[in-house]
């Protein structure tokens, strides 16, 4: 990206003129809009990929009426939720119950920033890259206690207390998984992760120091899932004990920006795992289009695999009960991830 | 690196302000009838009963907490990972000193039944515990009543 | 003015604006939402000052923990109504008194110390750094430190269950 | 203006500091009074970097701001407990009544 910037600035062209401090703003507003709407019609996308797969699990047909196969039906849904009212509760806290969705949807879009996509184009470079994504995703907790507390509903306020309690929980799990995979590649920065797996299927992170890499995918897995929220760990949302959860209260584009921001989160943590334990953007078959925008491509097919399985999940398992989730997290995973710390550690001695 | 995070800043307030841009939008097109009854905060059809801002159970601190020490570990291990792979055995053996005295901590609440939360009870023992809200029972008071549901 | 002194003012601002909600907003969940913004600028400043990892640690631990904590710990520690959501003020005129002192003393004290003039390049990647003198120079504190979260989660959970007392 | 250098950041960190210290002394609520002292702290640790960046040029004030920032952690654990504990004897946590060490 710097790099672009530089050359732009350097050849006669357009933009030779400006001052670089203006050019390489114009480039990042540029680009965060760019994948603002990717976080958009990502949502679209998933909605009615969710539609139709659930449809296809449970055999029946799904949407089938706004255009081909219904594939119109959730942009149809959105200029619904465009045009249909929003309520704010008498009762509730007017300017924190507005406040809560530009948090929420503000913190998914700073993570995309840091994710690798391309072999030689990176948007940016972070050097702590991984952590940077940990540390940015984990204050989606506070808008969700934020709009569980702003709508002045029992139901909103048990739902984002119990909702922040899972994701806690889970992030540790989550975090100790990421450092397995720091051990071995000995930096923090996402583009030298995805280099190490570079060369084909067999080199991905999630075969090697058999078993303890699978176990942390499987424990990075379930823990991510959980703190989106997602079945089989969308207690937040236990529609049969507390409505809709934190955001029983928010209606219209409101409550589609918390859509949103929850497909965005499911994209940032099955994208974060294809680059740790799949191999980012390096293609499964050594050499076969294993370069340049190519990249982009296996990175999203891999990322989507892992938003398929989550949705195959859902419509698979039931839900946990509260008690059972914290026993997973704290007494299943956590100890589990340790041991594969441990287990990583002492192969990588020998 | 300025570099970088300036463009994460960037993201944040593009990300804020897309969320600002539809919302107003769809302030432009909605129709905007607001009643007492639609303002009225939703209790499955009830009429709400007090306020919302109720007090829970310590438990949620204890997660937060346990949380927050494991979370600061994690914080100082990624540092150790990234140089655990040319540091070697000496290394391995501090970190091993430094994630078993926090296990320690771990077993401790573990133990203590921090981590637990309310289970369904079942059998004999669940219908002597049970609360019981019949007529021949004096009525709970109604911070009893809460704390059990809030629990 | 270079963009980074645009990037201090406009970070210095946020930071001071959102602490100052912190202090004088008589709400409570606002004065954490003051705290919120105000340790993410505070973030933004170790940035400027070439601290990644203390920028990324500091949001990590500062507001997807201990924030999360305080929250935790409003939530759990009001009545059930809104009015005692507010949180009272005492003692105005000794307070300002005092903090006008320590401030003056405070901007007399960096305005009167004659600052060497340094030269300093761009900032270079830490945690590499960090992570190797947290096995050398720093292996005492670093192992130190799990004591003392461990005497920190033992005490705190202790103290805190519900049925200590 | 003149170009943004140590005496910025000092400048920065002293009135964060004042504000926190306002906070502390002025807050009824002890859970305010505990989102002061982490302004404070945080204030100092602007400190600590700014000079590690500008007269030490090394990161050993780095160091200092980690483990300041786990010292503050664990602090707010505890300090937080205590609240806890104190509202569930008193039902209030507001520090001016908390006066008794019977409970």
């Amino acid at each position: 990206m710097r790099e672009l910037i530089e050359t732009l600035q350097s050849d006669q062209s357009f933009f030779a003129g400006l001052p670089p401090a203006v050019l390489t703003l114009i480039f990042l507003v540029l680009g965060a809009v760019f994948f603002a709407t990717v976080m958009a019609l990502n949502a679209l996308v998933m909605v009615y990929a969710e539609r139709k797969v659930s449809a296809w699990m449970q055999d029946r047909m799904g949407p089938m009426e706004v255009g081909p196969h219904g594939i119109l039906q959730t942009l149809a849904d959105a200029i619904k939720l465009l045009l249909k009212e929003d309520i704010v509760p008498a009762a509730a806290d007017k300017r924190l119950h507005w406040f809560a969705p530009f948090l929420i949807f503000a913190v998914p879009c700073a993570a995309f920033v840091a994710l690798p996509y391309t072999r030689e184009f990176v948007f940016t470079n972070f050097d702590i890259g991984v952590f940077y994504v940990a540390s940015i995703t984990s204050l989606s907790v506070i808008a969700i206690l934020i709009a569980g507390w702003a709508s002045n509903n029992k139901w909103a306020l048990l739902g984002g207390m119990r909702a922040a309690a899972q994701i806690v929980s889970y992030e540790i799990p989550a975090g100790l998984a990421i450092i397995v995979i720091v051990m071995q590649v000995g930096s923090l920065n996402f583009n030298d992760i995805s280099l190490a797996q570079d060369g084909g299927i067999h080199r991905w992170f999630i075969w090697r120091y058999f078993p303890f890499n699978l176990i942390a995918f499987v424990i990075f897995y379930l823990a991510t899932l959980a703190e989106c929220n997602r079945t089989p760990f969308d207690l937040p949302e236990a529609e049969s004990e507390l409505v809709a959860g934190f955001h029983t209260e928010y209606s219209g584009f409101k409550w589609s920006i918390f859509m949103l921001a929850e497909y965005a989160e499911m994209l940032i943590v099955a994208l974060v795992g294809a680059a740790l334990f799949l191999g980012g953007w390096s293609s499964p078959i050594p050499g076969f289009l294993n370069s340049g925008a190519w990249g982009v491509l296996w990175f999203g097919l891999k990322g989507a695999f892992l938003m398929f399985t989550y949705m195959w999940l859902r419509w698979t398992l039931p839900r946990l009960r509260v008690d059972q989730l914290m026993h997973l997290s704290w007494k299943v995973l956590t100890p589990f991830s340790f041991a594969c710390i441990l287990g990583v550690g002492l192969w990588m001695l020998i | 690196m300025w570099f970088d995070f300036a463009a994460a800043f960037t993201f944040i307030v593009v990300g804020a302000a897309f969320v600002g841009v539809n919302l107003l939008i769809s302030r432009l097109l909605q129709p905007r009838h607001p009643t007492a009854v639609k303002l009225s905060t939703y209790e499955c059809g009830e009429l709400p009963v007090g306020q919302s801002w109720v007090q829970f159970n310590n438990r949620f601190y204890v997660i937060a907490l346990v949380f927050l020490i494991f979370e600061v570990e994690i914080a100082f291990l990624f540092p150790w990972a990234v140089v655990f792979k040319g540091l070697g055995l000496f290394a391995f053996v501090e970190a091993l000193i430094f994630v078993g005295i926090l296990l320690v901590g771990l077993a401790y609440v573990w133990r203590k039944g921090d981590l637990e939360w309310d289970k369904p009870q079942t059998g004999k023992y669940a219908r002597e515990s049970a609360p019981q809200f019949f007529e021949d029972q004096p009525a709970p008071v109604e911070s009893e009543v809460r704390e059990h549901v809030m629990a | 003015m270079t963009s980074f002194d645009v990037m201090f003012y406009v970070i210095a601002a946020i930071t001071l604006f959102s602490a100052g909600v912190m202090v004088f907003s008589k709400n409570i969940i606002y004065n954490a939402m003051g705290l919120l913004f105000a340790f993410f600028g505070v973030a933004g400043i170790y940035v400027m000052l070439g601290a990644d990892f203390l920028a990324a640690t500091q949001l990590l631990i500062y507001v997807g923990g201990i924030l999360v904590l305080l929250l935790f710990g409003v939530m759990l520690s009001q009545r059930i109504t809104g009015l005692e959501m507010r949180t009272d003020t005492l003692q105005i005129l000794p307070a300002a008194i005092v903090c006008g002192g320590v401030a003056a003393i405070l901007l007399w004290m960096i305005w009167k110390t004659p600052w060497p003039k340094a030269d300093i390049g761009p900032p270079e990647p830490t945690t590499r750094n960090i992570g190797t003198l947290f096995m050398t120079d720093y292996l005492i504190p670093f192992e130190i430190v799990s004591v003392l979260l461990l005497a920190a989660l033992v005490g705190a959970a202790f103290i805190g269950r519900r049925n200590a007392q | 203006m003149m170009q943004v250098g140590l005496t910025h950041f000092l400048v920065l960190g002293a009135i964060l500091f004042v504000l926190g210290l306002l906070a502390v002394i002025t807050k009824r609520n002890a859970v305010t009074v505990l989102m002061g002292v982490e302004l404070i702290i945080n204030a100092a640790n602007i400190n600590f970097i700014a000079f590690a960046r500008y007269l030490d040029k090394d990161i050993d004030g780095q160091m200092f701001g980690v483990f300041v920032i786990v010292v503050a952690a664990a602090g707010a654990a505890v300090a937080l407990a205590i609240v806890l504990n104190i509202y569930q004897r008193m039902r209030s946590v507001n520090l001016d009544e908390a006066d008794s060490l019977a409970g």
